[in-house]
């Protein structure tokens, strides 16, 4: 473990995000707030799935958390240490962010170099992830060959090798057909169990987060905050059992749905507060 | 350790100056015991910038530029030979122009305004009664470009070395305006000179004194049978036959420097005709001896014997 | 196809080159039979070969020397960019000013040989591969520099396989330039300090108007410097693979 | 309408791919077999969902219809005249494709200029889809300024600000929250019945290819084949009812779900066949 | 702060020139003192602003010449591959070929005068800005290319919306070393043709060994390098705003 534990509670923090605050300058040189007063506290081991409208600021949490980038007001610890790129880190980004020259194999081999791994075992640990996402035949292809979900498991797989002990996902099976997301889900589970790592999950399922995370941290837009945060309190694994039935599951489920729905429609900061929906619609209907 | 000594001519030239290279040529600073090696360069501050970086012992360059240095106390340079006082200029026009007179009104080809061969060019023409004021003057830099602009028809008449008139291919709508010995009579002003450091005098005394042997040895046997420098031209000439190499060698008579080129008469005649133009209007004046040093040429027409068919070593 | 096309290009070069030659005067242009003529004479003397033989010892050291110089220069200019900022305005300045004028301090402390030809090129060759680089460094995707930093990879490995394969396009053409830069730049040294290769012949053929030969040499340096480039372009090819462009 | 109808059948066909086959060449020499034997015909005012595993061909088959790239085999006819682009085509890319040096507003303009409108026209109607997705507060902005889900709403906006006939789109709503992809989901709607254009729609999402589709193509991978074809008989609008309690819609959800298990996990060309899955896993459990 | 830094810097050029000046002849390296006194005299006589005008008047419009045409023959030859391949042997053996090479046909063709001058800094500047936009072209992002496609937009939208903008790092780097060369064949054609403006005057105080004279040259000369480069600069910022580099 990095550094001593510290802050306000005594139980050592994975993550733990004080005060934040965040503006961007923007080009017509109006300051643009993203992040206001963002605090958020994670023990090792956790699930954490983040949750909010598009354009809330889920992706600056977690540049945010893993140092690249850094809060204009209170603080960004990891272990208790002010937050910085290491390889116990792993982070899955949006936009993928293969290198363009780089085959597959060398992509992932890029993010292992930080690990003190002979060259054997770097080859042979990159050869088995690229299989566990699927792309053992396309190691030598390069990303612009790839189809978008194949580029969007590279970006898995190059998180998943470095096994690191927290990882920041965003989004990262948007790209994904349903089934070979639900496998992609199953490897993150395993690997999660195994090393006892703490995830922080960015993603726009209601039901992926409930099915995942130990804890969902809804966020707002405009200035980005933390609307809610809810324990998800139903037995693991998930997978070996029907957990939509169980009624916790649907009223979570509900809960949730409705308040996106208000956070999106009724919040007078929305893009679209006040639109005009033609048709019936109910807020608790199922997120397509 | 070789005597390096610096051209500023890239192969031999078809006038007297080729004693310098076909004397390590024809074996004459072997045989007076000095091992010359010879570096081209291709103008005179290149080869002043290689005396200071101690890359040569010996420079061929122009007296203006020798002035020039003296005067402004930056190099300590002297003259001690001058194997060809003064390069044959002749003045080239376009054909219909057939007198001097006919010039005022066209255009004229010089280096630069106030160089060498402007002066030059300015007094010859004043000597065949014309104003060079009259006339538009074009600087065209480089005697190449001179004379590719004559012959493209960009200006009407121009100064140039006997060698170039000679080397150009195609002459029609050209010809000679003012020849080589009017040039020479009307503007008798020594050109350049053999100079090296002082340093180098003090210093390797012995080997300059045999370069100059050499040299005047050469000159005098080119002097008695012009025939024997034709032969040694041949490889050189270009385009020019071995009848035109004879006749050249033959009108070179009386241009070799058979005792040394060092007639102070002549030195400081030129010295007050360069400080009559405009490039010295503003400069400090010198005197012969700081440039000049004459005990090398002496010491060798001491061992010579003075030749009487021309070169007058005035003293 | 291409190769067809090359052709064709070349003969209609040949062709507007017989029709120059026949309406300018000799003492500019010689003919292309002349120009053959003359090219199998000098190569028969030798003298082409040796002279060739002087003038890419002087270009490809002096080249050589300019990219090992120039790509790191660039790089840590672009990247450390308060040095780049400080910088910058020196290097254009002193790749505005004309080589010439530096001629007479370099033979003074350099003299007339070999060391002060290759510096001369190196001088003129640097400029171009030091700006591209350096405008290539600057133009490279901040969001895979982020990617590469989330990963803790090391400054040295950035620099190698972010960076640099990045900024590939600029630096050859700055290569590119600075070839053909470099090859003036040694006709110019050749000139310049002790006469010697090609330059020497080019002044040479030029002073005394032997046109024929003269064009010898101007062709003899446009074909250095086509195999120079299309030495680069083979490089370029392996190292731009990625791109699927052929 | 362009062109006459032709083709085998009387009525005209908006879309008709026929035994197209497409092959790319890989760095390595390979080449790479990605399409075969693909035949569709689409009647105008048709909505087509597109579903299948990650790397099938979808993309490619969009790329086909829009005249992009051409096919080795077989013809690609769009309104009975060979496929390429134009102004009554819109495409909505995987990876957006917004031009970095050009503002929001400026990129939706982009795409207007094919269309004989009006200066002020042409304004007014890129301001009003701006609106529409939510952005007009970014309508001078960057793209590097915005957040991954408003990139993916300007590039819909760009494709609808064209109106065009027919719409392609490559799982457009991948990078928004549930509540905005909802949101959206009903302007495609609206403009689709208002125009009766014919949509070609890549998802991975089951639901919502039952919810937004006429017919539905389910395609395999490698080389990518049209495993199945399926019409959607469910009233429309499908926004007013609890389309989810419908029998058809189970049945056919179910279906779905286990064909794209055994797509995924049981056909020898996947990649991911026999993978060993730990845990219990049902075929026709949800798509999360 | 960058300022500052540029200051330092530039008093420590300045400190090494005094050292140099003491330490190598006269009539190599003049003092900053005795250079200072030069350009206030120079200044005085009129001959400086004369002779820089004259200059400035070559060398801007062959620059502006070489830009004009440059841009759109490397777009062409960049965007329409065929041409592209067939030419750019062509491109790369002319930009290799010494421009002095050419003075004596440019002297018949063109005289001695303006047009031969603005001919021989256009010749210098076009080669570099070429090469970069052809580079440029060939980088863009076939992915942008297929997204304009696909909503038809037509060749010249292509063209100015895409094509340019991207190779706008490339133009301007071609740009930045184009004018640096224009400037140095800005002195060569005033050397090789009729002798005039900066050249001439170096040439002059070059020959008569006038070394504080000369350094003014050529640090007018370099200033002008600085201040064509800072214009670029400037344009640069404006095109290459959206990157939000500063
Ligand atoms: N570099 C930047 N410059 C200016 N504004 C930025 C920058 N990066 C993000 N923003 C702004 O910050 C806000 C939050 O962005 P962020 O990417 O964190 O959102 P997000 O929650 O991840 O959204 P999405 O779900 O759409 O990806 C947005 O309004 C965006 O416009
Ligand atoms: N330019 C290319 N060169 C080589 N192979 C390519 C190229 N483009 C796509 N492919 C290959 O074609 C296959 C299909 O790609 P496509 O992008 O059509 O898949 P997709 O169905 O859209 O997948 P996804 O859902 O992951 O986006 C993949 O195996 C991919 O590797
Ligand atoms: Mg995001
Ligand atoms: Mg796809």
């Amino acid at each position: 473990m990095r550094g001593t534990p510290c802050g306000t509670g005594t139980v050592p923090r994975a993550l733990s995000l004080r005060g934040v605050d965040k503006t961007f300058a923007t080009r017509d040189g109006q300051p643009l707030r993203v992040l206001s007063d963002i605090t958020l506290d994670v023990g090792p081991g956790t699930f954490v799935a983040l949750l909010g409208p598009s354009g809330c600021g889920k992706t600056t949490v977690l540049r945010l958390a893993n140092g690249l980038i850094q809060p204009d007001a209170g603080s960004v610890e990891v272990f208790g240490a002010p937050a910085r790129p290491g390889p116990d880190m792993g982070f899955v980004f949006q936009s993928f962010r293969l290198i363009p020259w780089a085959t597959v194999r060398a992509n992932v081999d890029f993010a292992l170099r930080a690990l003190p791994l002979a060259d054997a075992e770097r080859a042979e640990r990159a050869d088995r992830y690229i299989a566990m996402v699927g792309l053992s035949r396309f190691a030598d292809s390069y990303p612009r060959e790839l189809s978008g979900g194949m580029k969007q498991r590279v970006a898995l797989a190059r998180a998943f090798a470095c096994e690191p002990r927290i990882l920041l996902m965003d989004e990262p099976f948007a790209s994904i057909d349903a089934q070979t997301r639900e496998l992609m889900q199953i490897e993150l589970m395993r690997l999660w169990m195994l090393q006892r790592s703490m995830v922080l999950f960015v993603t726009h399922s209601v039901d992926e987060a409930i099915l995942l995370a130990d804890r969902i941290v809804l966020m707002g837009p405009r200035p980005g905050r933390i609307m809610e945060t809810l324990d998800v309190d139903l037995p693991r694994p998930r997978w070996t059992y029907d957990v939509r039935s169980d009624p916790r599951y649907r009223t979570l489920r509900a809960h949730l749905a409705r308040r996106m729905f208000e956070l999106v429609m009724n919040d007078p900061h929305s893009e679209f507060f006040g639109r005009d929906l033609t048709g019936h619609w109910t807020p608790d209907s199922p997120d397509g | 350790e070789p005597f390096r000594l610096v051209v500023t001519h890239l192969e031999p030239p078809v006038v007297p100056n080729s004693v310098m290279d076909l004397a390590v040529e024809l074996g004459y600073f072997a045989r007076e015991g000095v091992d010359v090696e010879l570096v081209r360069v291709q103008q005179t501050p290149s080869a002043v910038a290689a005396l200071q970086a101690g890359e040569g012992d010996m420079a061929n360059i122009g007296v203006d530029a020798l002035l020039q240095l003296t005067a402004t106390d930056s190099a300590d340079l002297v003259a001690v030979t001058s194997p060809n006082k003064s390069l044959p200029f002749l003045i080239a026009a376009k054909s219909d122009i057939t007198d001097p007179a006919q010039l005022p009104g066209h255009s004229f080809g010089v280096g630069r305004l106030g160089s060498l061969d402007h002066s030059l060019s300015t007094k010859v023409l004043a000597a065949a009664g014309v104003d060079m004021e009259t006339l538009d003057i074009l600087a065209l830099g480089q005697p190449p470009v001179r004379a590719q602009a004559l012959a493209a028809g960009h200006v009407d008449a121009t100064t140039m070395s006997i060698g170039v008139w000679l080397s150009l291919p195609d002459k029609t709508g050209l010809s000679v305006l003012v020849g080589q010995d009017a040039y020479y009579a009307a503007a008798p002003v020594v050109n350049k000179v053999n100079v090296v450091p002082r340093q180098v005098l003090d210093t390797r005394r012995a080997d300059v004194e045999a370069v100059v042997r050499a040299l005047v040895t050469l000159s005098r046997d080119f002097s008695n049978d012009p025939a024997a420098w034709a032969a040694a031209m041949a490889p050189y000439g270009g385009d020019l036959s071995p009848e035109q190499l004879q006749e050249l060698a033959t009108s070179f008579a009386g241009t070799w420097s058979v005792n040394g080129g060092m007639n102070a008469d002549e030195l400081r005649y030129t010295q007050d005709w360069i400080y009559a133009t405009a490039d010295f209007a503003t400069t400090p004046k010198v005197t012969l001896d700081q440039w000049a040093d004459f005990s090398i040429v002496d010491a060798v027409l001491a061992q010579l014997g003075v030749d009487e068919t021309g070169d007058r070593p005035a003293r | 196809m291409i190769l067809l096309l090359r052709t064709a290009f070349l003969v209609l070069l040949v062709g507007l080159w017989y029709l120059a030659a026949a309406n300018v005067g000799r003492n500019v242009i010689a003919t292309p039979l002349e120009t053959l003529d003359a090219a199998r004479r000098l190569a028969e003397s030798g003298r082409l070969l040796s002279a060739v033989g002087d003038t890419l010892r002087v270009y490809l050291t002096g080249f050589a020397l300019a990219a090992l110089v120039a790509i790191p220069a660039g790089v840590l200019m672009g990247t450390v960019r308060i040095l780049g900022k400080t910088l910058d305005i020196f290097v254009f300045a002193l790749a505005a000013t004309p080589r010439v004028a530096f001629i007479p301090l370099i033979i003074v402390l350099l003299g007339l040989g070999l060391e002060a030809k290759v510096f001369i090129v190196f001088l003129g060759a640097i400029m171009p591969i030091l700006i591209n680089t350096y405008a290539g460094v600057q133009a490279v995707d901040d969001e895979l520099i982020e990617m590469a930093r989330s990963v803790a990879a090391s400054r040295a490995r950035i620099f190698w396989r972010i960076i640099l394969p990045s900024a590939v396009p600029f630096t050859v053409a700055g290569l590119r330039i600075g070839a053909t830069i470099g090859l003036i730049n040694t006709v110019v040294a050749e000139l310049y300090t002790a006469v010697s290769g090609l330059g020497g012949l080019l002044a040479l053929f030029g002073n005394t108007f032997r046109m024929a030969e003269y064009l010898v040499i101007v062709i003899t340096l446009a074909l250095i410097g086509v195999v120079v480039t299309e030495i680069l372009r083979q490089a370029e090819r392996r190292l731009e693979g990625w791109r699927g462009k052929g």
